[in-house]
Parts: C-alpha cells; structure tokens; sequence
C-alpha cells in the first residue's frame, strides 16, 4: 500500500509501545455489535496503469471542449486558460497546504489571498471582498442573508432574469428563515421592469436582487434599479456570472452597488462539469463586519515587520457558533489563487482586450442573427435566439460538426421552448460562428 | 534590498507594487471577425475606462511572485502537519494527473446527458462507494464542503418531520462539537440546545435524555467526535431520540477513523456527511475546494438535492423530478474535480486499503498519545481513535500556553497541531496524524514535542518567543482586527 | 533530529537510508499471462537474487524527500541567475507542456515515417528557422550538446579537406575559448595551437595570420567571444584562414546576442554550433539534458551526420543516403524533446520577439557595465554586447577574492556568476543577465554586488565567510577530491 | 512580449544611465555591413492558444503510444512512468537550476546526483558510475575510449549483436584517433562466437565490446566472453541497452566487467522520439580517475556537516582543456533525476516485479512463437522471429488494430530482411500479444 509508510516491523514495535498486540484492538473502544465483519463491497486496489486507462476510457464517453467548440454558457464559460496557472497551483506549497491558521508558516497563501481580495475589489468596483465562497449560487444566498441580517428586514426581490440555478440555492437557504421572495419581471429588451420594480419596492425590503449581464445575456438597466432600491433603504445586491464582462463593463461598484456576488469560473478555472467554482462576494466597507467567510488582513509582526492574518473571525463559526454570519468553513481557496494568477498574468491590458474579444465575436453572431434576436437589449457575449426549429434538435445536428450548440431555454422557462442561449467567446472561430448562425437560422451565411 | 534566506526570498511585494506599465504576460489570438469599434457596438454608458489598479507584470516575474511566495507556505510534501480534525494526509500526485485529463476536467455542466456519461459514472460510482463504507441508502454529491452538507442535512431533517407533521423547534449539540454545526443548524431555522460531555469525554447520555423531546429535531453528533473517542453509546443515543420521533445527524469529518470497521448506518444515523478533502484526500488548497457528500437513509433520500444521478441499464442520468427535495445548494453539481479524485483514491486504495489506512492513521494517534502522555496533561484517559487531544495545563505552570508551543513546533520543522479547540478542553493541542507518516517522521514530532516540553520547564523564554526560523515572529492580530486592512490601496 | 527552517528541512537523509523493508513506492498491473515461474524460463546462471542496496519507501516519503532535496536548489523561477556564458533565461512553462503533449511525447525514433510525420515536421521547421537566424544552409538536430556539436563541426571539416587532399594538423583556437573547443579538436583528432587575444580582448589577428597555414585545419573561435566582445575583424580574420585553405568554426553558445542584428553566414563561418539549452530557452535540468544543433553551408552539408531530415512535397522523410557523411552521434535523432521547446519559443516570439530578446539581453549587460564599473575592475574597456567580464583586482588587495564575492552574492539571494572563466582574466567574474530580467531585480543585483564591493573594503571578513544564510557553508574540495566517495554504501 | 521584463520607461532609463540614445547603438559594435537590414523570414509572435492548436494538430499526424500497443523496443522501450516522476521533475527548483558548480546552493541537485550514481552502481554491479553521458551510443563510444586511454592499446573487438546504431556512433568517434575496431560474429544461437573471440582476441586489443540482452534480446554468454577479454589484459566493456533487464538478470559487475556503458531510457523516460535519453557509465573503481563526465563526491562544509560537491574535475575539459578524459560538458541531468526518481519509486521489488513482467509476457509470445524463433539463445523482453511475410506488410496490417508492430531487421541486417525484432513489456497485453502471434506466425492463436 503505497499511501502508507510504516512497515510491518515499525508497525510491531509501535503497537508494543502503544501495549496492544493487534491492531484489531485498538478499535475495542467500538461496541462488537458495531464492528464491521465483513469485508467491504469495493473493489480491490487498482494498479496505477489501470487506473489512468479507465478514466481516459470514462473520458471518451465525455463530449469535451478539447475536440469540440462550445457555445455554450449560462454560468459556465469556456475561455482561455493560461498555462502558467497550472504550474502555479502545482506547487505542492499552495495545493497541499490547509487553511491559513497559523500566519506564521502561511504567508503565501495569505498574501495571494489578500492580492486576490484587492482584484476583486478592482473588478468589480468595490470597496472589500472576501477570500471566496462555494460558487454564485450560494454567494447570492449569501449576499441575501447579509441584506436582511443589516436591513432587519424580511422581503427580497428577485429579478427573473436572474441565474435560475441561483436562484433555486436562494430558495433552499432562505427556506426558513422566514424570508419572502417575490420575482421582478423583465421587459421585451430583457432588462428588468423598472416600473415593476417602483411599484413593488418598499420599506419592507432588505434587499433587490439584479444581474448583469443578466442570464439572457443582456446588460441590465443597474443604475436605475439600484437607485429605486436605495431609495427605499433596501441594499442592492448585483450578481455577476460572467467575470469577464467587468474587463469593458462599468463595475456594479461604480454604479453605486452595496454588494456584488457572482462566479468567478470564467478567470481561469476549467468547465470541471460545474466544480470546483469560485463564489465571489464583495462589498461596501460599511458592512465587513457582516460578511460571510474568510478575510485577510494586513499587520505586523513582533518585530515591525509587514505580515498577513485571517482577521475580523469573530464573525466566523468556530468562534460565534450559532451567532456566527455563515455557516461556511472551508472555501474555494486554490480557485481564489487560480483567479488570482489568471487576473495578473491578462492585467490591466489584457482583461479588456479578452473582453473585447468576446464582445466583438459575439457581436459578429449577432449581426447574422438580426430578427431572430429574442431581446433587443445591449449584450456582451450571450443572448437568446427564437430558432428555426427545436433547440435540442439543432444542437445533434451540430454536434456532429465538433460543435457544441447553446442552452435550449425550455429547460427554465417553459414558454420559450423554440429559444436557445448561446455564448460566444475569444475560444470560438468565425468559421463555427457562421456555421452556427447558419443552424439558428437555417439561412446561409456568404462572407 | 536585502534578502535573508537563499532558497527563499523574503521581500517579495505585492503583485501590485510589481506592476508598471507596458509589461504584460498574457497573449490572445488575433481576432478573426471584423473589428468593430466597442464603442460602435455598446452605448459609453455602459463601459468603463480600465480595470483601475490591475497589476502588469511579464510572465517572468509572474512566474517568480508566486514561486517566492510559495515558499513561505509550509506544506504536506514537506512534512507532517498534525492538525486535529483537518485529516491532512498525504494528496496522491495521481489523483491531481486523473483530474487534469482533458476530456474529464473540460465538460461542461449542462450539456446533455448524453455526451456526458463519463463525468456521470464518476459521480455515480462514487456515491455507490460511499453508500457501501456508511452502509447508508442514498448520496448527493453536491454539497461544496461538509458546513454546506450539514445545513442540507439538517433540511433534510426539517422536511421529513415537516411532512410528519412539525418540523420541531430545536436540534442537540454536544459542546464538543465544532462550530459549523450550531451554525448550519442555525441557518436550517432551529435553536441550538447544546448537550455537555461526560468526564469520559463523551455526550452525556442522561442530560442528553432530558434535554431531549418532541420539539428536538435532531441530535447532532460527530463520531468518533473530536475528541478522537468514539460514542460507545451510539445505539442508546439512536434509540432515546428515535423514540422522541427526532433523528440523527452525524458529522462525518473523522470517517478516517472508521474505514472497514464500522459503519454510520449499522449505528442508528439517519443522515451523515463525509469530506471528500479529509478522508479521501483531495488536497485542502490552502482553504479549499473542498467536497461534503450529504448520505442517508432510504426514508430521508426523498429530500436529498436535485438532480440526483441515476442509473438506467447502461447509461446514467440526471433526474431533477423529486418534488419533495429540499432543493439546490449548489449552481451546478457541487465540486466534480474532487469527485474525481476521490473515485481515483479509493479505486487505488481498494477496500483492503481503505481499511489499513484506518488502521495506521489509529495507530499513529495512539502511538504518538502513549509516547507523549507522560509529557503533557491528557485531559481524558478514554480510549481515543485517530485523534488525541492534550492540554497546555503542565506547561501552563511556567507560562507557556497551547499557543507558545505551537509556534515553537514550527522552529522545530513541523506545522503545529490544531489549537484551542475542541472548546470543551482549556488549551486544547489536537493531535491528528492520519495514516501517511513513517515512524521515522512520527518520532521525529513526538521527540519535538517532548524537546519543547522541556524547554517550557527549563527555558521558557525560547518557547515564548517561538517562532525564530519562519519568515515573520508572531503577527498581531489585534491589530489586524482594529484597522481592517482588507485590500492593497495605492 | 533538528530541523532550522521552517519553509525547507534541512536535514533529509539519502534515500537509502529512508528505506526500510517492506515499503514501497510503486504500483503495477495484475499479469494477465501464464505466471511461469522465472527459473523454469530461465537458467539460474542469468538471474541475479536481488538489486542489492535499492531503496524501499513509500509514495509519501518519496515525494516529501525529493520535494526536500529541491528546496535546497537555487533556480530561475527563484531569482537572477547571472551565469555568464551559460544564457540562465527563464525558461517558458508552455515549451514545458507542449514537450509533454502525449502524441508528441509517446513517439518510437524507428517508427516508420508515415507515423511520425508530426514529429518530423518539428525537427524540419525548427532547421529552417535555425537556417534563417544564422543564414546558413544546412542543420542536423542530433548533437545533444555544444560540445558534441563542436566535434560533429570539426569532423565534418575534417572530411571536407580530406576530400581536398588532407585532413591537415592544427587547430586554431583563442586562450579566451571555452575548454570543449580544445577538447573537442583533440577528439577529432587534431592539435590545437592555442591563439592569444589582443589588449582589446580580441584575437591576435597578426598571430593568428602568422599561425596560419596549409597544416591548420581550421579555426574555432567563438562570437561574441567570452568577453561578450564581438571579433570585428571576423571577415579580415575568415579571408586570412579561407586563403589558407582552412575553414572556420564558430562557437554560436552566444548567438542570444546576435538574433536580428548579424547572422555567421555573411560573416564567412562555413560551420557553428547553437545551444537550444541557452539561446532558445529550453530548461538546463541542473546539467542537461540540451541541445547542440550543427549549421553550415552547403559545401560542407554533405558530411552532416544521418539521416538527415527531407521534405517532399507536404511529407518529410529520413534520408540516410549520404555516403559522405561523418556518421551518427547520437543513437537516434537527438535530444527532440529539446527542439520540441526550442520550436515552440521560436513561434511564441516570432521574428520582432527574437530580435527584441537579443536588444533586451545587451542592455541589460551594458547596464550593469555602466553602474559597477566604478566598483570592479574592468579588464578590458572595449564594447561589450551580451555579458561583461570584471575581476577582483579592486577586492584582492583586502584579501577578497572572485571566490568570495561570488559566495558572498548568495548571502543576498542571487546566484553567483561564472567565476575563473575565461582564462585570461585573473579572477574573472562574468556576468550575464539574459533579457528575462526586470529593472528591478538588475537593479537589486548590481547594489548587492556594490555593497559587496564595500563590505570587501570595510568588513572583509563578512565576504570571506559567506554563505551566511545558504544550507551549507563552503565544502571542502580538496577532500571531496582525495577521498572521492562517489557513492554511499551501507 | 511576455518573455521580456523592460517597460519602455525602464529601457530608456537603462539606455540612459547606459549613455547611449537606441538600442541599435549598442550593436554599433558589429561593423555596419554585417548588421542584418531585413527582418528575418520567421512567423510573426504566436499566441498561447495557437501555439496549443499547432502542436496537437502535429500530434494528430503521430502515432503514440497514446493510442497504440508497441511491440517496438529495439533500444527504446514503451514502460510504464510512474505518476510521481512528473511532479518530482516539474518542480523548477530542479530542472531550471543549471550545473552544480555552486554547491552550496545546489545540495538538491548534487544529492540527488549522488544518489543515482550509487542506485546505478547497485543495477549494474559496478563500484563507480558517473552523472550521465548523453545517451548509449555515445557511452560506448566514451567506454571505448577510455579502455584504449588506460590500456594505451589501439585494437577494439565489437559484438555484431551490440546495438548496429550505437556502432556507428562509435566509429564516429573513433575515426580519427587511429582506433581499430573490428568485428565479433555471433552463433545461430545469438551468442557472441566464444571461439570466434578467442581466435582473434590478443595483447593488442584494449577491449572487447559485447551486449547483453543483445540487440536480439538473446541474452550474451557475458562471463565467458569477459574471461576470455581479461586473459590478455584487454577490458570488457558491456553494454546494457535495456535496463530494467538488470532487475533480474545477474549484473555485468558480478560477473567482472570493467566497463559498463549503456542506456537509460528505460528507467521512466518517455520514448520522446529518441531523446533526450540517458548515457549510462560505470567501472571498476581503479578507473575512476580515467572516467569521462561528472562526478559528484560526498565531502564536508567548513562546519564539518557532510556535503556534496563536483569532484575530480581535473579529468574535464573546462580545467583540463585538450587534455580532458571527454569533451561533454552539459550531460543529461535531468534525465538523471527521472531515473533516480524511477528506481526508488520501484525499489528492491518493484524493479524484480517489473522485470519479471515482461520475463512472462514475452514468454508468453516466445512459446506461441514457436519455430519461428531464429535465435535459440535465452532472451529477456526481445526476440526475432522469421516472419511468414513481408514485416512491412504485417506491420501495416496491425496498424489497423491498434498495433505498432516489431523492427524489420532487414534495417540493419539486409540478409535477415524476413525478420523481425519484437518486443514485449508490462504495457502489452495478453489479447494484443496473442494478436501479434497470430499475425507473425498466421497461426490462429486459441487460448
Ligand atoms: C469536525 C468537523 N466538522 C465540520 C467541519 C466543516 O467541514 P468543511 O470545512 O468541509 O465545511 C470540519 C472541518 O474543519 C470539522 O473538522
Ligand atoms: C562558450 C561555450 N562553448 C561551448 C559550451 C559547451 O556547450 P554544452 O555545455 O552544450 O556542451 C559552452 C557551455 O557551457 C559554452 O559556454
């Protein structure tokens, strides 16, 4: 077993020491009745060799983006992965190390850390950010709590244009805690109906929730939604799914958003069949206090020297218990650090060079999709088409052209069955561009 | 400028104070499609000017931050890193290569079934295992870390007696507990009623019995709990809360402790968590990614989170149609990569594996307990599994605390113990060794240990002003706390 | 057992006395054949009853003692590396991935053609880019070092003048060459006449002419030559030697000076070497592997090693029909996971990237010339291009030597540069930075060596005991040298 | 560009305190009509992502053992490459670190080097091995030399049954130092002819070269032919081209060899198209001083802790110059460390394990072979077989059904054109080993 390290003569003398003679007893403290007779049903141990064959045999069953061109978003994006990340993260220092506990002996991961907090606040405009959560999904659960932990207050509006995903993590978290959630419809552009929004916000409400670009792809009207909802002394909650955006689009934080949540896959961290992700939450300094999860700071040691701290815990769970701001303990670390390289290694040229790359392909899809454009809303590098014909029908056609089609929007909304979700990145060609409109649309594209 | 150690340099920067203008590190393809002014194509009011304070850097010095700063980690290919609770043991390297192959870690989450069937019998075949080591009835995979595992077990619970009738109004918990446990219980709607421990260490199973009514929900319980010992009264503790119509929810994070010798659901739990980043090795990250299988019984698995992977003759698929699950917690299905390499571990381990890992990661803490027992308090003399807690308590005399020789475990080369907790032992040193180290290794610790021990009678002041060889003395966190610097400012 | 640094343990052992019997590393597949036992295969007269002596150990105790023994390393990723001569550039990660792509890395050298048509188109693109760079006609890929390369040149010279009517006697070669270029003439099966530089630190044109003559073969010399000082007479100098009937070899070891500025083919070499470990950035794996390809023109390409690399139409083939050929050195075709890198840093910097490392790599020689001239004695004051030799003429008189100065610069966290090299400076200290370096980190470099420069005036005593702060302080040579153990034994 | 570190601001600065106005100037150096005026012929800077693109769709044009089952040895071997190996080579501490001339700040690399020159001693039998030369035919070619330099004799006897490319590698080298080599023929059993050697052995030769397994797997009649070399005072070289062979067979040091040179490749090296592999080279411990290439030797720092340095550096060319034992300067380090890393993860078992392996599984072929075995010497994983067609032909055929099949032998032995030379390892399986019988022989294979 060559995970173990002890040999059967170490393993002699060590029991001699610990005065037992079997190892059978040193598990006695467990009642007889308890203890396992029969040999577990798993298999016996496979050999390195065998190992690797059988998942490459379990890839093959895969449809990847290795051998296919994805068009294919949603909450998930295929964009360029630098290959320094790798080398980075697989420094056995970063990946093998735990929880940054003991600042001592931990000052990589802390100062990475702290440099991932300041990148976050960068992008997205912010005053402080946290170390990571989970993924959006819970982060907008998250970002939801701390409304209503601050306001006091117990109903929250939810823009329907919002990631459906998110919003049913919302549902489960808020599930008992006596929160009220009320949808916030959208219009024909595929913004959010700002009359709604007046109509329905009050003082009753911790929080309104908006996204942008919102799941249709479309560059929701957050200035205006924002000042309604401060209007009325709720907090506005922007979630972002598409990190990327923020590289060309004005911040949430600039658009005076008092917290911003979202997923950061797009910086760097492979589609992973949906994990591990990186939930990002950031804030206005007022609230830090409120925040879930872990926050770096930055001190001194004994000796004056500049140093970095987990800090402000007493807001976490191993010291407040049940009055703690989250129940979260482990986070997403290795993908902070992945965002974190991926951030530095585009830097300021280029996170907006990628975002205009992916603005101007998919605007190249949009002009060759003309009427058949569900919203007439501003995009970035998704947006919904009305399709020629079933969705899931299109996309096996494409399929067998190395082609990965969009998102059949039936899936979230049952009234639009005929429509698909398609996102294009810097990863795509003209060539499957054209291609694809060509199936959307069933018209030939001559260029 | 001056640089102190030659295998590491010690005056590396921000990022940000690396950064100048005209340096980069990336490179992107030319575009392809006609290049239309941004501006032509989206209203300025949308765009900002620049990503204001983004770092520039040349991949060289990229390359050279992050390596300087690695530098300053201690970590798991360097040596033991004995902290209780946490299972840091050794990451396969193989796991990490099964997890980069293409065609595994490029899926994406929501394309269709069919052209994911690899990724679904990796998520399939895991669940399967670990319903074979729990003996329980149904997995969900999606929980990201036990804390989150926790909060969708107790819904779970909450769910089930809500269809009974009421979901009730409090949950059990041993103040031995760790602090994610009140908290998602919290988060689930409940109060926390917590149950003291016996002198032996263990849940005392009287005012367990009191406390316990028809308005408790659950009673929530890690086994062996953190102390290391195992709750030799299981059953009774089932029994006396069944009978009150509650369940029981046990935290999995020390299964290490249990592999091939006992299983949750031989014991009366109705639902459990397991952590994929402690028993089954996927690498903590320096905070994560982590992964908590939330596991349970047949009568629980209605409420488990959608979608749930099934199998149909050859092929596996995703079923979301379970109207009475708690629901989501999770955008997608939970952390897949370490899925991935959890399946890879316990394939390579095997089930003759699994069960010496056990054994050896028992007889280490058991090991390391009798050789330091005379060294340090033990505040408990009851049996202990993988984990041994002492106390500061001899050391205490002189004025040296838990933390002290902690920091000066560090001098001596080893990451220290986890400390201070559980909460029911004052100054509490938690000793997990886990099964990966060589008796050279553990000697190596416990001589350490016992060296420190004897500093704090003869020479306090050495212990005291631990750490002398890592790259800062001790931080104020004081400090920290009370000017919040939580970002780099120009 | 005492370890003193936290982020690197110091005293890690040899494998072999980690092992122990019964642990183990590896892992293997079950035999799917008939499992004959070995004596009934074969005669007991073959087969040995153990490899004495190997190691036993587990994968945890593998990874942690390699993982020690690397933190000992000093390494580009860590810091300046300013060995002169040896072009210590950072190394690129994506050479370092696309050499580990499977197709490309799984390839058999005697597979038939048609199936390594990939392959082959590497080893083509990278010998026409190489042609380009130096304007010269041919390439053969298979030296797997300079120095290999050096007697590859030389024989192929050899057999062009034997074809001429003699081998002839005599190479020439300057006191300030590297030691392969002796070495590698006398392999070939020459003598060398050694040529003194001039008080610019050029060849001696007027003794090199007189040395000339119909018994010399050729001359070799290198350039920039390894004073970073470009030979301006190189065409007076070919037509002296051309006349003669001889031909000339250049050491191209510093062609990082040269790309998009001069290239040896209109300078009148009829052959060179490059190193792919050093221009082209491909990893020096403390001591190779590297790579020595060998470019001339077309009137000594006939005697290019075989087989040589053909295109035919969109195919490339092997053509070992060369009956004028000097023969193989290597077994197969070279160290092609080299050119594998080499290619792809060529196509990463393409045509203005290469001519910019080159501009980047002499400014940054010249920088440092400028700012510690005033600090170290400059032997020669002629321009330099890619490195700058200085010598510790200004340090001897307390006492200080090169020696010193170079252990002394570990203290402050850079690796020393060549030291003693070339030959003809007393206490040469040669540097060259390579263009991979930030301002910065020259900056920081060029005041370490300037505070050295002090400290060898104010505090001698500082330089003389340096390393301070390295694992060891400096090693008995000497001794290593009498005693010579060259291996452990038990 | 990515590689270069210099802002503009900081290169006029440099430019600047340089005293110069461009960069140009600098090179004023090179006289005017040397320097390049056109821009070279080389493609414009590729991005990351194309790079990627054209390097797969080059691998697309290979077979790899990626995709195919090699019965392909004939001095590369497809073995297994234990996981570990990458993780240990891919740390840049080793391989971006350059020769050890600095000891102090290369312990990593001189102890691991220490070490694989001791695990090389204990494979081969030897009492002293060097850090590496470049691959087996320039081993030899520096095992050749340094018997003639010790014997100060000029006469070379080589085993026709020793690798036909490391012997041409050999003349190359010793064309021109008026070294004789001449050849040694070998029985139909595969064997060097004993009596052959005896006839032409004399006070003349500095060493006679055989191979074992030979280059026709047979395994040499090795201690005979040694005692026949030793009788007159000649050195026995013998050369190893598969040395996971040495697991299990006994040692050339065991049975008195003076020099043993040959390949490493086999020690977890990726078949890499033929390099970069790994020159092996071990002696008797009275030559050490005669040896080519480094040498690490254990010593003390000026504390008296024990250390490791380069040593007897006055065998090499940059001390010695013309009067170096070799000319190699940089040698193969890094394969080196894959080999020091490969024979510790196998260890004392895991090296007989794996030699016993592919023992039985070419065993397996040899007895399904049956006659049309030409050789009927002993053999470890290699044997050649009389095949009932053309080998092309049959090799063709395989490549259908996952195969690459052996080594025509007619290559190197145009006599022998219906020959072929196959070989098994632990990576070949029973179905495809049955396969190539089957194919080889055109006798259905039933089991
Ligand atoms: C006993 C116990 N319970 C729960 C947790 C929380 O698990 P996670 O960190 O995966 O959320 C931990 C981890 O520290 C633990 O030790
Ligand atoms: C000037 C010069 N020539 C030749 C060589 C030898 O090249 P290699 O080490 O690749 O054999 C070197 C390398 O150190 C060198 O610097």
């Amino acid at each position: 077993m060559r995970y173990v390290s002890i040999t059967p003569e170490e393993k002699r003398l060590m029991l001699k020491a610990t005065g037992v003679d079997r190892v059978e007893d040193l598990f006695a403290t467990i009642p007889e009745n308890l203890r396992l007779s029969k040999t577990l049903d798993i298999p016996e141990a496979a050999s390195e060799t065998d190992i690797l064959k059988y998942f490459h045999s379990l890839g093959r069953k895969n449809a990847s983006a290795e051998d296919f061109e994805y068009f294919l978003g949603a909450g998930a994006y295929n964009h360029f992965i630098p290959t320094v990340i790798d080398s980075v993260i697989s420094r056995s220092e970063f990946y093998t190390s735990y929880t940054p506990y003991q600042p001592e002996v931990s000052q990589g991961t802390l100062q990475a850390t702290f440099e991932f907090q300041t990148l976050i606040c960068q992008l997205t405009g912010m005053e402080v950010a946290n170390a990571s959560l989970y993924d959006g999904g819970s982060a907008l659960a998250e970002g939801v709590l701390m409304a209503v932990r601050t306001t006091r207050r117990q109903k929250v509006l939810v823009a329907q244009s919002v990631h459906p995903e998110y919003r049913r993590v919302l549902e489960t978290y808020a599930a008992n805690l006596d929160i009220q959630l009320q949808e916030l419809p959208f219009t024909e552009s595929g913004c959010v109906d700002v009359e709604a929004l007046e109509r329905l916000v009050s003082e009753d409400h911790a929080a309104v929730v908006i996204q942008s670009p919102n799941f249709f792809g479309v560059l929701d009207d957050v200035e205006q939604a924002i000042g309604l909802t401060q209007s009325v002394g709720a907090l506005s909650v922007v979630v972002v799914s598409e990190a990327i955006s923020l590289g060309l689009l004005k911040p949430p934080g600039e658009l005076g958003a008092d917290i911003v949540v979202g997923e950061g896959q797009s910086l760097g961290i492979p589609l992973g069949f949906g994990g591990p992700y990186l939930g990002l939450f950031a804030s206005k300094d007022k609230y830090k206090r409120q925040m879930p999860g872990r926050l770096v700071g930055q001190t001194v040691d004994s000796e004056g020297r500049q140093g970095y701290v987990l800090t402000l815990a007493t807001r976490e769970q191993h010291i407040r218990r049940q009055k703690a701001t989250s129940n979260i303990c482990t986070n997403q670390g290795l993908c902070a650090l992945v965002a974190t390289v991926f951030m530095s290694v585009l830097g300021k040229q280029g996170i907006r060079e990628l975002a205009e790359q992916n603005l101007k392909k998919a605007f190249h899809l949009r002009k060759l999709l003309g009427d058949s454009l569900v919203f007439s809303g501003a995009t970035f590098n998704e947006m919904v088409v009305e399709c020629s014909e079933d969705p899931a029908e299109i996309n096996r056609h494409l399929v067998s052209e190395g082609i990965i089609g969009g998102l059949p929007l039936g899936r979230y909304f049952p009234d639009r069955s005929n429509q698909m979700l398609v996102c294009v990145t810097e990863q795509n060609s003209l060539e499957k561009i054209n291609r694809l409109a060509e199936a959307l649309t069933s018209v030939k594209v001559t260029l | 400028m001056t640089r102190t150690s030659v295998t590491s340099i010690l005056n590396e920067p921000l990022i940000f104070e690396r950064s100048a203008p005209g340096k980069s590190a990336y490179s992107l393809p030319r575009l392809d499609v006609e290049d239309v002014p941004v501006e032509e194509i989206l209203d300025s009011k949308y765009l900002r000017t620049e990503v204001r304070g983004f770092p520039e850097v040349s991949e060289v010095e990229l390359i050279r931050h992050f390596t300087r700063l690695s530098t300053w980690n201690y970590h798991i290919d360097l040596g033991m890193y004995p902290l209780g609770s946490c299972t840091m043991k050794y990451n396969p390297k193989l796991n990490e290569r099964v997890a980069r192959i293409p065609s595994i870690a490029l899926t994406h989450p929501l394309q269709e079934e069919q052209h994911s069937q690899g990724s679904l019998e990796i998520l399939f075949r895991l669940q399967e295992c670990l319903k074979e080591l729990t003996a329980m009835d149904a997995v969900s995979l999606q929980p990201a870390g036990g804390a989150q595992a926790e909060l969708i077990g107790i819904l779970m619970i909450r769910a089930h007696l809500t269809q009974k009738g009421s979901p009730r109004k409090f949950v059990l918990i041993p103040d031995s507990a760790h602090g994610t446990n009140p908290a998602s219980a919290v988060l689930a709607g409940y109060e926390v009623i917590s149950i003291p421990s016996d002198k032996k260490g263990r849940i005392d199973v009287k005012v367990m019995a009191e406390k316990m009514s028809e308005e408790v929900a659950c009673l929530m319980l890690t086994n062996p709990n953190t102390m290391g010992i195992f709750e030799t009264h299981i059953e009774e503790i089932a029994q006396i809360v069944h009978q009150k119509g509650g369940l029981i929810y046990m935290d999995g994070a020390n299964f290490n402790a249990l592999m091939g010798y006992a299983r949750p659901g031989e014991m009366g739990i109705d639902v459990l968590h397991l952590n994929l980043h402690k028993t089954f090795s996927t690498p903590h990250g320096g905070g994560g990614p982590g992964s908590g299988p939330v596991v349970c019984k047949e009568h629980l698995a209605p409420y488990l989170p959608v979608p749930r992977i099934e199998q149909e003759g050859e092929r596996y698929r995703l079923n979301s149609d379970k109207p009475e699950s708690v629901g989501r917690v999770h955008s997608f299905h939970g952390n897949f990569g370490m899925a991935v390499r959890a399946l890879c571990y316990i394939l390579s381990c095997g089930r003759e594996g699994l069960k010496e890992l056990s054994e050896m990661a028992v007889l280490s803490a058991n090991y390391i307990r009798r050789r330091l027992e005379g060294h340090y308090e033990l505040p408990y003399d009851t049996d202990i599994l993988h984990e041994v807690v002492f106390s500061d308590k001899k050391q205490h005399k002189n004025g040296v605390t838990t933390q002290d020789i902690a920091k000066r475990l560090i001098d001596y080369g080893f990451h220290p113990p986890t400390t201070y907790f559980p909460l029911i032992v004052q100054g509490a040193l938690m000793i997990e060794p886990t099964e990966s180290h060589s008796k050279e290794e553990l000697d190596a610790f416990i001589d350490a240990m016992i060296a420190i021990s004897r500093e704090a009678r003869d020479d306090p002041e050495k212990v005291l002003s631990a750490p002398a060889t890592a790259k800062l003395t001790r931080l104020d966190e004081v400090r920290a706390a009370r000017s919040a610097i939580l970002r780099w400012e120009p």
